[in-house]
């Protein structure tokens, strides 16, 4: 049975120094909330996975936070580049970033393979492109029965995945809906996981299109309303277009950046 | 000449022209999408949009802001995950035409989304990276390209090859195994460029009303192949512009 | 868009003397009426895909449709044996039935494997059971990162799949909901694909636990109101247990079996 | 001693004994299910039953008449396609017991439901074959059988190997990369039977009351090990018995 604790709790708990961690949510459900609170903890030399880190990783590398990337897309969507992804990775500031690069559909077959209990999934991707050039997390695979060369990608096992959701209930079963992205499979690969959600409720009204999560196969779960801003939890709030837009320019300037982040995360006070 | 649209509402528009009715698309946000919902709005209202976070038959009514807008997932036929989306329907060759943008583009529809200038770990630029671009580039029916044409995105070599179009050439697809057709059209500001049914090297065939040859060779970092019965496009019509703007301004 | 056509009709142009077909549906959602069109269209050499060959194929195999069959359980859940395709097996009547038998995990990744257009499928299984004896498509495959050695099957990609749903509207997509198992996967792995409904509707009504899949992947949809009976279609009618016990007795005997194919499938008219 | 309960109720009580609250647990239909909800119903209200159907966590209130029936779907937590079963949830080791039935085990645990007599492909028996069972067997935490011991069933060998228990004796599973910790305990209508941990063979631990060692020797096809410390169990409780009647004419 997954817990209930408080964010600032769980993040101290479940994520570490060190650690890899995901935080994931496909532009919907994306655990803002956590983030802070991860720079909040000052965690340091962190890997992290995200399929399309934006916003909430550009905050958490320019905070310090991280030492590695692995990921398949990284801009803000809609308005253009990550200047602070940008800056780690040109720059090295504030510390260098070593990076490494898939394609979703890669990123997105490594958490079901991670979430499977495999050491590795197989597709048809990469092929022709300088993505195996860079890393040797790429690698090929010959067809036992036809022989065909396929492409295979290691399993992601993250010591910790954070994802957001619209709901909990009582004993720690967590329901979502609307676009559910590639969560399920993040949080059943990780080790441990924790759940942030717009609300605990008594009993989940059954809704189309909703992903259960049984709590048995959850760590922890926090209350943590509103944890998704400026992304969104359909249901309960709407994408904060503006503050995407803004970014832009908040986050140009390393002490623009820095004066935003102590603003609103490092003296903010964890939510719920 | 003056004319009452501007270059990308051309190009927008060519793009959406490109698109048959009750074909499935493959759409990322931005310029594919706006063509895809013009298209959708117009002479195809049977397209069916599939947007990468999982939304399948996608029917907004105003353009979606980001791929995981609420709208695609409120009025999509079906909602699943991202890894449904890339292995039961992108993989096994299901979608008719994937869109896609590019940074750079070489002559054989190589596209390049990931870093310009220096090399991969110490880049002039460092821009997005992959997404679901070199499965798409990989496996749909056929790709098509929308990119602003300049000496800047259309370059002589790729500096990093994201998506592979047609490799170095005849015959690269096959021998690497890539199911889908290609590139085989390059929609830009300035005309439309298709691949060569036997040498694969994107030739104009297009310009839009009142561009000139001239104009697109020396956007083009190469020395551009110019089809023999090089036609201009029709500009868009009053419905085409009317419906594009709405959707811009809804 | 999938056409919309009478059973006899989708059956007739679907399904051919020598094609791999899969009727699937997991307990529940079983295309009996299908199967039973199949029988009175006089369909030979079929080989017979299904995860857990029960009653219907039963029926197919005792009226000798069926040269080979594909599967991972067959019996009559809750009831015993199938009669009729241990007679086919220990006495080759009416007809010899080459067996190709796999596990669960091993049949429903294969159909997986299948519906993402990937030769095989890797997984943990088989080891050190005496099923990769009898067959070639159980292999190993090492993992190029780990080393480890896994299971791994060919994919199905049947000639033609079956499935039975609730519903489906006029531009033929196809909305299934309660307990759907195995069918996706089993619809997409096909070349051709048939689905018989309950109803045929002018807009879905949004349900929690549906499936919806789009008319563009389906080839035809035929209206089969009951076509999943003596199995169910939830929300339209319960299982019949009775007839699954009855058809321990009516299939024990070859006569009494030709006699209820004669008269409850061979004389009697294609629904709808 | 004449009994006010039978022989399999006894069998069904000692099965739903080894099942603890909280746990996750794989179950088949008949005995297994029925072990299950009375489970359930009694000491374990927290047991999360899984189905191969895809239901998780399901809640019957009566006991379902097939693994697809109607009233775990509507009961269950989620409901999942069979693949994700199979693939997400019991291959990683999610799930805590897996219940099991066998028409023939050997001393070492392992099970055939494939074929009895002749050979594979002209058998004298033919039985409905694997299911989910050499998966559970490899993958749950460990694996509980349920069967009813006679000579036909306890077998010095089984005719065909369909799930592994301990293989050929200890080092087996390990050998084989079997990550389970496989039939720990074997419940029949005689008594309880656990795995050795040094040996891997089972032995007789418990007999039910009224049952004794000769019998369910006479009832096994090699040379039972038994228990220097072999107790009798107790009989089921009138709670315990009240409950699975109620299950069983519900």
């Amino acid at each position: 049975m997954a817990k209930l604790v408080s964010l600032a709790d769980g993040v101290a708990e479940l994520v570490r120094d060190g650690d890899t961690v995901a935080l994931e949510g496909f532009t919907h459900l994306i655990p803002f909330a956590a983030g802070h609170e991860i720079i909040r903890q000052g965690r340091r030399d962190l890997t992290l996975v995200r399929m399309t880190p934006d916003v909430i990783y550009d905050q958490l590398i320019g905070a310090g936070c991280a030492r590695r990337l692995v990921f398949s897309w990284g801009g803000n969507p809609g308005v253009g580049s990550l200047h602070r992804f940008r800056d780690a990775v040109q720059n090295s500031w504030p510390a260098p970033l070593e990076l490494e690069e898939h394609s979703h559909a890669g990123m997105a077959n490594r958490y079901v393979a991670g979430a499977s209990g495999l050491p590795f999934a197989v597709l048809r991707g990469y092929t022709g492109t300088d993505l195996p050039r860079h890393t040797t997390n790429i690698r090929t695979i010959d067809c036992p029965f036809t022989g065909e060369t396929l492409t295979a990608v290691p399993a992601l096992r993250p010591d910790v995945t954070v994802v957001h959701a619209q709901r909990a209930d009582r004993a720690g079963n967590v329901q979502m809906w609307g676009i559910t992205g590639v969560q399920k499979e993040a949080l059943l690969a990780a080790r441990r996981s924790l759940v942030t959600v717009e609300e605990i409720v008594d009993e989940f009204e059954p809704l189309p299109g909703q992903v259960v999560l049984p709590g048995w196969a959850i760590t922890a779960v926090a209350h943590a309303p509103g944890g998704a801003h400026p992304s969104y939890a359909q249901g309960y709030s709407v994408r904060d277009n503006d503050f995407y837009q803004a970014w832009d320019e908040i986050s140009r300037d390393r002490d623009t950046f820095r004066d935003w982040i102590t603003q609103h995360v490092l003296t903010a006070e964890a939510q719920a | 000449m003056s004319a009452n649209y501007t270059a990308d509402e051309m190009m927008t528009v060519a793009a959406a022209r490109q698109l048959r009715d009750g074909t499935a698309c493959f759409v990322g946000i931005g310029l594919p999408s706006t063509a895809a919902n013009l298209a959708r709005a117009t002479h195809a209202p049977g397209l069916v949009l599939i947007y990468e976070s999982g939304c399948l038959g996608a029917k907004p009514d105003r353009l979606p802001l980001s791929i995981g807008d609420g709208i695609l997932a409120d009025t999509a036929d079906s909602v699943v995950s991202v890894p449904e989306v890339f292995n039961y329907w992108l993989q096994p060759g299901r979608i008719d035409v994937g869109f896609l943008g590019a940074a750079q583009l070489d002559r054989y529809g190589n596209i390049n989304t990931t870093v310009i200038g220096g090399d991969y770990t110490d880049p002039k630029v460092r821009l997005p990276g992959a997404g679901g671009a070199p499965e798409i580039a990989a496996s749909c029916g056929e790709v098509v390209v929308i990119v602003r044409q300049s000496l800047r995105t259309f370059t002589e070599r790729v500096d990093f090859v994201t998506s592979v179009g047609f490799g170095a050439g005849p015959g690269d697809r096959a021998r690497l195994g890539l199911r889908g057709g290609g590139p085989r059209t390059v929609i830009t500001d300035l005309g439309v460029l298709e691949a060569d049914p036997v040498t694969c090297e994107l030739t104009l065939t297009r310009l839009h009303p009142g561009v000139t040859v001239e104009r697109a060779r020396e956007a083009t970092g190469w020395p551009l192949a110019v089809a023999d019965d090089l036609a201009t496009g029709e500009p868009p019509t009053p419905d085409e512009l009317a419906v594009l703007r709405a959707l811009m301004a809804a």
